[in-house]
């Protein structure tokens, strides 16, 4: 029976790069389209339809309009994407790099700055 | 007696630094071979430092004396080789340390422990005639059991005993714990037994049993350097190719059986331990 | 002899990190009788399905299990789909089927790996796993997920591929096949792989129809049944045959899933050869309404989803029988008189997915 | 998508031994065994040979929850059943290989058994 079958695999791994990164200090650019975690992305175009609330479906999206709020909680989130999807103002967006550990739960809140009145020099 | 002291002394301060430093190098090259980055060389002291600063949790008092024992023994052995002692006293010091090994895992009540002792005596059973045959080897060959008297004659016992040096490798493969051998505790707590032999072992009582194991692997090594004494820098290089062969080694086999294991090296010291001393009678005489 | 000792194996066992446990009853290092447990982490889905709404709970389908996750949300939807009689559009069944390929080859490497680690081969193991993070990064490429692809709906699929982003992906499966090919080669030729599968764990024909196998499992025994042969998606289209071993052992298993990675290499070629433009989703009309058992294949097995729908929003019940619970009476039988060293490697060899079991 | 076409059988819970057994006789394969509680006990056993698909359905008062095991005739069937006993706490007469409810490690006993009353979901908001 055949020893060693293996010895020529670890010959080529052993004279090439190693196929892993040192991975906090080196990493790796996600590709295109990738799911890593939801953004809002431009809190200041938002309407508070709350449609992303409502087609989000583990409810982790909480949009209060009479405080002009936007609420995230990332524990809950499943990064599907379809509020995204559904924005209609495209606010939200998806990064493909993932967010990273909690050491506590906490909720993310937007608020959107109540709109300078026109005579309001700026 | 000045150089015999030496040899001690040295021992017991440069076998821990070059075992860990060799334990090192095996972690970075099973990675390269793994396609891995690996860790810093210096990671085994890392883990003994670690394991010495956590609590050690035993299950009972006898646990941590036969771990002692283990590592006293193991350092006796080794003593008594690199003063030039008797080969025959080294090896059987080395079996009482694992003697000592077996016991203390006997004293707790884990089965993976039990089942990781059972398989240290098997392994025992399956290295030790090979290794008695290679003290006769010597002894026949190079007319002496002292290490003293072995590595001064100049005698190229490698030449003389090729059978016995083949069959102390694969022993050797069994003693170093390594694949296809490693039965009783692995390096990585991934078989059967869980950690085996050492599931019940913790912190610094563990630390000792990391810090032991270098120094029976530079002792095991000695062995191998004997082989090549005539020559004493080939020695050294000789034994760090064998461990380099090890590890290669190591990383191309799956894990066997005890069966196949206790057979393996019961034929090879049948075989190849045998014949080469049957040959070294009739032509020496 | 005739001492009997009883070795817990799991739920945390760091050779098989799966939350099963089994009371090895032995005498010296001899398996006499497993008795398993499980439900340590019963986490209640089917439950789930009467309470969410039925185009949520695709979500919760697909996170029934983290490795076969594509199958399990593409089985939930084909149920609802027959239940709804929705037609999807053909660009939507045909990446289905590559998505399905993919998560094949992912599981049967990932497999593989935890397999050699299981007879002690560190470097096959790490290897293994080392050829799977270039599948995982073709399926983040194309589906946007590593492992929860998250792109299977009721109606179709919720993302297309791109021409280009396929043929990239085509070229890279390619190479992945060349590097694949070693690690199955020591596999299936390696002395001392062999030594530690061959008549192993031996399950023959008879008992494996009996006990209600599925999935490699069922072929290493010689039984042709794959569950793509009903021909749901587009597997009527594609040129294929399940394959079979005949001795039953754990080298057949291993040598089905082998051969498997290999077929879905040429399923996914196929499929791409043959796909057509067009919309990949439908919109979904009403509710369901009805009964229906769909059935798939899982790199696992054969995996059964039972929908039954009331014309509301919420199923009235949701049914998921995964190929590990059906190979769970397969195992007990094989464990019995083997040697504790080869429990490790028998255990996989059915491919086990406890949580998945549990639901 | 090719939709099956699935065969339907309803029976008493008497007649079941002797029906799988026919079953099984004929070279059926178990495909799956069903449970179900809701306003009485509903078990589905679904069978193939040679890509035809049939399920037997069992029907029986939540007043009386007893069921003949069919392990007499596919000994696999232990686990579907053991299952059931431990979910849904129902008894099986005759099981060949009983865990006696240990085959599941559960929190809450027979957590099947009961059903609540469908809720729909929280509209989308954090609790606080």
């Amino acid at each position: 029976m055949p020893h060693l079958v293996i010895a020529k695999l670890l010959t080529k791994s052993a004279a090439r790069k190693p196929s892993t990164r040192l991975y906090p200090a080196e990493k790796r650019a996600p590709p295109k389209g990738a799911r890593g975690r939801l953004v809002m992305k431009q809190i200041e175009t938002c309407v508070f339809c709350g449609v992303c609330g409502k087609k989000c479906p583990t409810r982790a999206i909480a949009v209060k309009r009479t405080d002009k709020t936007w609420e995230l909680d990332r524990l809950k989130c499943i990064v599907c994407g379809e509020c995204v999807e559904i924005c209609p103002k495209d606010c939200l967006a998806m990064e493909g790099e993932h967010a990273t550990a909690f050491v506590a739960k906490k909720i993310e809140t937007h608020v959107q700055k109540p709109k300078p009145a026109a005579s309001d020099p700026t | 007696m000045k150089t015999a002291l030496l040899g001690v002394v040295l021992w017991l301060i440069a076998a821990p630094l070059v075992g860990g430093l060799l334990a090192g190098a095996d972690r970075i090259l099973s990675a390269r071979l793994q396609g891995r980055v690996g860790p810093p060389l210096l990671q085994p002291f890392y883990d003994a430092l670690k394991l010495w600063d956590k609590r050690g949790g035993v299950v009972n008092r006898f646990q941590n004396f036969y771990m002692v024992a283990f590592f006293a023994f193991v350092l006796a052995s080794g003593a008594i080789f690199f003063a030039g002692g008797d080969l025959l006293l080294v090896i059987f010091a080395l079996t009482l340390a694992g003697v000592m090994l077996a016991l203390g895992a006997w004293s707790t009540h884990s089965p993976y422990s039990h089942v990781g002792a059972e398989r240290e005596i098997l392994q025992m059973m399956a290295y030790e005639p090979m290794l008695l045959l290679a003290a006769v080897g010597m002894y026949l060959a190079g007319r002496s059991f002292h290490v003293n008297a072995l590595a001064s004659s100049g005698i190229p016992l490698v030449l003389q005993l090729p059978g016995v040096f083949l069959g102390f490798l694969l022993i050797l493969t069994i003693k170093l714990r390594k694949s296809p051998f490693d039965l009783s505790a692995s390096h990585h707590a991934h078989q059967e037994l869980v950690r085996g032999i050492t599931t019940e072992y913790s912190g610094r009582s563990l630390a000792l049993f990391e810090i032991a194991h270098w120094y029976e692997n530079v002792l095991l090594l000695g062995f191998v350097w004997l082989f090549f004494a005539f020559n004493p820098a080939l020695g050294v290089a000789a034994a760090l190719a064998v461990y380099f062969l090890e590890v290669v080694v190591d990383n191309a086999y799956a894990r066997l059986t005890w069966k196949v294991t206790v057979r393996a090296a019961w034929i090879a010291a049948a075989i190849l331990g045998a014949t080469n001393l049957a040959v070294v009678k009739l032509l020496l005489r | 002899m005739g001492q009997r000792t009883i070795i817990p194996f799991g739920p945390q066992h760091p050779v098989l990190p799966e939350p099963i446990h089994l009371d090895l009853v032995m005498e010296d290092e001899k398996v006499v009788e497993a008795i398993p447990s499980i439900g340590f982490i019963h986490r209640g889905l089917e439950k789930m399905a009467e309470k969410k709404d039925f185009q949520e709970m695709a979500y919760i389908a697909e996170r029934i299990c983290g490795i076969c996750s594509f199958i399990h949300s593409m089985g939930y939807c084909q149920a609802i789909e027959a239940l709804l009689k929705l037609e999807i559009p053909k660009r939507a069944e045909y990446l289905r089927v590559i998505w399905s390929e993919m998560s094949r080859i992912h599981s049967h490497l990932l497999w593989l790996g935890l397999t050699a680690d299981a007879f002690g081969f560190e470097s096959l193991f790490m290897h293994s796993w080392r050829v799977r993070e270039k599948l995982l990064d073709l399926i983040e490429e194309t589906s946007g997920g590593r492992v929860i692809f998250g792109v299977c709906k009721v109606g179709g699929v919720r993302r297309d591929v791109d021409a280009e982003t396929l043929r990239r992906a085509l070229e890279a499966l390619a190479a992945l096949e060349a590097e694949y090919r070693e690690i199955a080669g020591v596999f299936s030729r390696d002395a001392s792989v062999k030594r530690r599968m061959t008549g192993i764990g031996v399950l023959p024909k008879e008992d494996a129809r009996a006990l209600g196998a599925v999935g490699p499992t069922l072929r290493g025994s010689g039984v042709a049944w794959d569950a793509r042969r009903l021909q749901y998606a587009v597997y009527g289209e594609l040129d294929w045959a399940p394959i079979t071993e005949e001795a039953g052992d754990c080298q057949a298993r291993c040598l089905v899933r082998i051969r498997e990675i290999f077929q879905s290499f040429d399923l996914i070629r196929q499929a791409a050869g043959k796909i057509s433009d067009g919309p990949v989703a439908v919109k979904v009309p009403g509710n369901p309404r009805g009964e229906y058992f769909a059935r798939l294949e899982q790199p696992r097995g054969e995996v059964v989803y039972y929908v039954k729908g009331n014309g509301t929003k919420n199923l009235q019940r949701f049914r998921v029988r995964t190929p590990t619970f059906a190979n769970l009476p397969p195992l007990l039988k094989i464990l019995q008189g083997c040697e504790l060293s080869d429990v490790p490697v028998i255990v996989l060899t059915i491919d086990p997915c406890i949580s998945c079991a549990e639901r | 998508m090719m939709i099956e076409e699935q065969f339907w059988e309803t029976l008493d819970r008497a007649a079941l031994p002797a029906r799988v057994g026919t079953l099984a006789k004929e070279g059926w394969r178990l495909v799956q065994i069903c449970g179900s509680c809701h306003e009485a006990f509903e078990i589905l056993y679904s069978f193939d040979k040679d890509d035809r698909f049939l399920s037997l359905r069992v029907a029986f008062s939540k007043d009386d929850p007893v069921l003949p095991s069919i392990t007499e005739s596919y000994f696999g069937a232990f686990s579907y059943e053991n299952e059931m006993q431990d979910l849904f706490g129902l008894k099986l007469t005759g099981l060949k290989l009983n865990f006696n409810g240990n085959f599941y490690r559960l929190a809450k006993k027979n957590p099947f058994l009961d059903t609540p009353p469908a809720v729909a979901p929280a509209p989308g908001g954090v609790s606080s």
